[in-house]
């Protein structure tokens, strides 16, 4: 059963999807993400242990070969498409409430702002770490995070902005969000952004890497 | 039409900075490519709103900057130069903004040269707007027609030069890129980006034409470049940010199809490329553009520009004064050493040097080797169509990577290696057609596009 | 008292930037002077206070300043670079404070030197705070004691290079350039500021010996470079401050009789005199150096510069990165396109073309000629004691404007025409002996020195 | 006795100080702005007329040509040494109050910041266009800008720093000062300083240039 779950993680970190998939081409006819979580649930492993010891397990291992130049952004893709095929047999787990993620977190560019590649991979790797991101896009005004946080009232949020003009508007969101919720978390990045940015605007952090925030978030949630 | 089937310039001896076969005057008396490489200062608003309540502040940063930069060019006693005023998304999202700005410059622009007689022209970028839909539709809706009104308004109020970074095919390049799929790069910049940009820079040359002024050129800035920042920050294989910059090369010739006339963007690094195959005078950016972005390029893009530029800079305090004067200090000594070189018939020599100090670092910058780059334009010449351009030249960029590594001009890490044998496969998987790449498309990222808006 | 009198290097097409005759080895590693220019990085604080309250942010920004600076030297590969750590004022006031950011700075480079093998060293510039004092004692007192603490404490506190920007003879050398009193400002840097020099480069050579360090060279800065942005703000004529730089050499020669060894301060313009004479390295800032001042001498700066300098940059945010990290990219690629060229043997030719570029627009840049700089250098060989050097250079110097103008190979303004004539009638007119001197100096700025400060 | 005041004005601007001073070689031997001065009292001219028609018209024309390039600071400095000789002659009528000048003028740079030429200009352009000019010289701490203050209860006060450290005390003492003294107009320059740090600070204004900060004096005064 361990080594089912060191299969899963093998899988996902290789971005093994199904048995059918030709990538990667060394795993040919293999067993993929959606084969190996079908046959854990099978045998009646833990759907946290699927998810904790298999697919987490496996998004942790490219994320540290990301980190260290050893892979790069479409790897963490593939990986990631392979962790959401299996994350649809775990579905009526979290929805039952037998497991739970680590929590919600709303992510958006802000208003004006239409660069997302960055705003992206935070996605992906908060998704990565167990986080369920409720992806806005880009151009996000004030109201929009407003209105999704009343359907996720604990969540998280995370703004990203990379022009000098629409920075300030992360000040704008910033107070509008705390004036109805003065207790969530709201976290900022993009390439023009300072911790002295986030201190002055009212923001509770700013991270330019998302693997350093997913560890903050995991460290103070 | 115009039809590019052979090279202007098809020894890479000739493809040189300051020189270019097709000289463009504009401006007050400026004469780009004549012999000598001008600087095109960019600047840019430091953290702000831009709104109606605070255009007062925006025109008093513009008027600031254009004293202080045209206070240097004078000190400095510049041969001549350019400034490139690039607009924010509100100044064309409400083009009579971006008109205005477009004029306070021009009036300095003008003012200065009778004081001083020093040459000068204006270029303006104006933003599109036009993938603020998702899926974007790029002929249609309220973003296309504010982009075209920003072209005609600042046309009118004085640009020079009209250029733009288009977005066309960015949508499904920006996916395809991330998935690291070269057939999804090659397709939606040689079919899409392609077409897109057919359509655009018509317009753009008709509006030029009317009012006797420049069309410039565009950038595949959304496109290479985006893959170039990302492979410098170790999220993408750098090797494939190289291929990206060949394949991006046939998408920007289309503004040259259309009627454009050089000096292509600053950004453009398939500059070269343009530059070899039309002979129109480029803009390029390099190590003075540290204030904007950091390069691998830093030497080797001075290697055949006309224009040598520093991207953008905001309006901020340095100790010596405000950041846009002392980037134009900058610019204006990288220009009269160039010059210089030029002069007493060493301009071969500096170049040669810009480029050995480059390729041995990067293998994005092995791609502006002019002797790479000769090749590259010789498979796009040779070939017809954007698909078929842009497959012939991402063929040869592959090779000219695999030989300069088998020669030991640059090495690669191993995890890039893989890479190499990754985009072999691909490049062998092709669709022969259009519509077979097409096909690739619809099935991979059939949700982020729209066949229409590229009139498929 | 080592004693130069006959020059190091006395053909100008040896005077080559990145090969001195005596290299320093210092740091990890690394030899200035052995045939390769490296950059050296300089960076600042941003507008802040500094105080007990404030160290932890001050911590923090040079924290940051160094995984930015390190992370772009990785980048780009550099082989090999210095950090100049230069003091503000409360950093010597409280020499503790100085010694704690030294040694944050030098644990970050160690491990670097580890991590990467790159060599690269430290200087630290203590700031001269003995100008406190109406008049400055010099010799004596609180600002003194502190000022020499700090190098004491930086030295053991991880310092590889010791440097300082001292103001010996500054009080009376002020007046006279305002006055354009020539005579006043021979004699303020010939007689005073040597003999301060010497004084205090006894103690900074003494100390550095005793940690195994390097004792590095001072820099005219507040007497020449200030001349020199005096002009270049319309203040002072040109031709001053081109004569105020030769007359400032002798003064910063007194540090390597002293036992200094190179290599001497980024901002000291004198340097290329100082190599020719002691053969020692040299650091110098033109063009790159944008962000801290504006100059004449962008690129003439770099013909014979062993270390290539920014001088001094806050941490600011860019739209790259912060500001220490951009131009720590601007000058590794300058650095990269210098030592190509020496590298495929051009080196000669790229110094060419760096002098040609800027002569003709500067009667500053001119005094940095390679010929020029031995002729220069020459005169001060041939002359014993500073006052005697000091006036034999301002002579050297004084011609060879005049030949330039003679010869076309440069022309200057109708009132700066003027101040060549009252500068003649000056250098005809001063004292024979240093007793002589030193009484016009009383005579007319007797109130603003002390004659004990200076032994005399 | 208009051709007088204009001969002293040449004077001035020339940098004849007397009849002695060797200085410029071709007045040798004429008349100074010693001389002239005094005969212009002697001849009746009013104070008040020497010095603005005399003096005054002398500082202008070296100011003048300055601005246009055609004089450098030396220049200015001897005109002013000039003036200098003259205003001797002149004190007795200040001081009965039968002329006056335009202000007092209290100037420094400030703690901390040793930095002087940019100040010394100041110095010397305000009190060329008719400024009673109090320099405290460097490293002035807020302390001494107040008891200058008493003395002086009308004076505008003028800050110069030139390192972005000091930069800040510029605030600490522009509040002290409006503490004790808010109608006191206060204003700021040097290399670092901008009109957004003025304003930031609550500061009157920030000028670069020496010249168009005496004519704001002028037209607010
Ligand atoms: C790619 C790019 C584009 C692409 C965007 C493609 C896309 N889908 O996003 C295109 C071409 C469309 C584009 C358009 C424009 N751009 Co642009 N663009 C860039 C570029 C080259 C790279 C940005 C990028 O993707 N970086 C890579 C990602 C991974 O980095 P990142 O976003 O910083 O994200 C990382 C971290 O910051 C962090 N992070 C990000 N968000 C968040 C959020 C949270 C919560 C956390 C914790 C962390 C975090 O994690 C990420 C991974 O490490 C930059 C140059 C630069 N120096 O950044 C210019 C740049 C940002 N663009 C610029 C400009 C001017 C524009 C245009 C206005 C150009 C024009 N005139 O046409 C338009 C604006 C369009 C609009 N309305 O937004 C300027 C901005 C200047 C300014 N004054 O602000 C820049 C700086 C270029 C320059 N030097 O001039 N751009
Ligand atoms: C000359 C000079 C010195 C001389 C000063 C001589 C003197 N008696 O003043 C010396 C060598 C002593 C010196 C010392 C130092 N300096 Co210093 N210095 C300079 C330099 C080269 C020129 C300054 C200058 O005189 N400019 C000419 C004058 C005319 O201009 P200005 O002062 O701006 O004044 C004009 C206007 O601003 C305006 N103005 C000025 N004041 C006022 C006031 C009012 C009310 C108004 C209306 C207008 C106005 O009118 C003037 C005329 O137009 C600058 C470089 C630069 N870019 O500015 C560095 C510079 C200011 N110094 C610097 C440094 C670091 C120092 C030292 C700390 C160096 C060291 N490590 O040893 C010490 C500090 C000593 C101290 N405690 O203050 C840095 C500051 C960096 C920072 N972080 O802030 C600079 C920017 C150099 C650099 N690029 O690194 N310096």
């Amino acid at each position: 059963m361990n080594e089912l779950l060191n299969k899963l993680a093998v899988a996902i970190a290789r971005g093994k999807v199904n048995q059918k998939s030709p990538f990667p081409p060394d795993m040919k006819g293999e067993f993929g993400a959606d084969e190996l979580t079908k046959q854990a649930l099978e045998e009646s492993v833990a759907p946290a242990a699927i998810l904790n010891d298999g697919l987490m397990i496996g998004m942790k291992t490219v994320g540290d070969k990301f980190e260290s130049g050893k892979a790069f952004i479409p790897d963490m893709l593939i990986a990631a498409k392979a962790m959401n095929v299996a994350m649809v047999h775990l579905k009526p787990f979290f929805d039952s409430g037998e497991v739970e993620l680590k929590g919600d977190f709303i992510l958006g560019t802000v208003a004006g702002d239409l660069h997302d590649i960055g705003k992206n991979i935070v996605r992906m790797v908060l998704t990565g770490n167990g986080w369920n991101v409720i992806d806005l896009g880009t151009d996000v005004k004030p109201e929009q995070f407003i209105e999704t946080l009343k359907e996720y009232p604990n969540a998280v949020i995370g703004m990203s902005a990379l022009l000098t003009t629409t920075m300030m508007q992360m000040e704008t969101t910033t107070t509008a969000i705390k004036e109805v919720s003065p207790d969530t978390k709201i976290y900022i990045g993009g390439a023009p952004i300072s911790q002295e940015f986030s201190d002055k605007i009212g923001a509770d952090g700013y991270f330019p890497d998302p693997n350093k925030f997913a560890k903050h978030l995991a460290s103070v949630v | 039409m115009k039809i590019f089937d052979k090279l202007t310039i098809d020894k890479h001896e000739e493809l040189l900075m300051g020189i270019s076969p097709h000289p463009v005057k504009c401006g007050n008396l400026l004469t780009i490519g004549d012999g000598k490489v001008y600087p095109e200062i960019n600047f840019t608003l430091p953290t702000m709103l831009i709104t109606q309540e605070t255009m007062g502040e925006v025109r008093r940063h513009y008027s600031e900057m254009m004293t202080n930069i045209l206070a240097r060019a004078k000190a400095l006693n510049v041969p001549g130069f350019v400034v490139e005023f690039e607009q924010l998304p509100p100044m064309t999202d409400t083009p009579e903004w971006g008109a205005e700005i477009t004029e306070l410059i021009k009036n300095e622009l003008n003012k200065f040269h009778i004081e001083t007689g020093i040459p000068n022209a204006l270029r303006v970028t104006v933003l599109d707007l036009r993938d603020a839909d998702h899926p974007p539709l790029l002929r249609t809706g309220l973003p296309t027609e504010k982009t075209l009104k920003g072209f005609e308004l600042c046309a009118q109020a004085g640009a020079d030069i009209l250029s733009i970074e288009s977005v066309g095919g960015k949508e499904v390049h920006d996916q395809a890129l991330m998935y690291g799929d070269l057939y999804g790069i090659v397709a939606s910049l040689g079919i899409l980006a392609h077409r897109d940009m057919s359509w655009l820079w018509k317009q753009i040359t008709e509006i030029a034409n009317r009012y006797g002024i420049i069309s410039g050129g565009d950038s595949a800035c959304g496109f290479a470049n985006t893959a170039m920042q990302l492979a410098g920050q170790g999220m993408l294989p750098s090797v494939l940010a190289a291929i990206d910059r060949a394949a991006s090369a046939p998408r920007s010739l289309a503004a040259f199809e259309q009627g454009a006339v050089g000096p292509s963007k600053d950004c453009a690094y398939e500059g070269p490329i343009i530059k070899a195959i039309t002979g129109y005078p480029i803009s390029m950016e390099g190590k003075s553009a540290c204030c904007a972005h950091f390069s691998p390029l830093g030497n080797i893009a001075a290697a055949s520009a006309d224009l040598w530029s520093n991207e953008s800079v905001q309006n901020v305090r340095l100790l010596s004064g405000n950041a846009p004067e002392a980037f134009m200090e900058l610019l204006s000594y990288d220009c009269r050493l160039y010059n210089t070189a030029l002069d007493s018939g060493n301009g071969l020599m500096m170049r040669d040097m810009l480029v050995k100090s480059d390729v041995p670092h990067s293998v994005e910058a092995l791609m502006l080797d002019p002797e790479v780059v000769i090749d590259i334009s010789k498979s796009i010449v040779t070939n017809t169509g954007g698909y078929a351009q842009t497959k012939a030249a991402v063929a040869i960029a592959f090779s000219a990577i695999q030989k300069a590594l088998d020669n030991n001009v640059l090495s690669i890490s191993d995890t890039e290696k893989e890479w190499m044998t990754k985009m072999e496969t691909a490049i062998s998987s092709f669709g022969e057609t259009e519509s077979e790449a097409v096909e690739h498309l619809q099935m991979m990222y059939g949700d982020v596009f729209k066949l229409e808006a590229y009139g498929l």
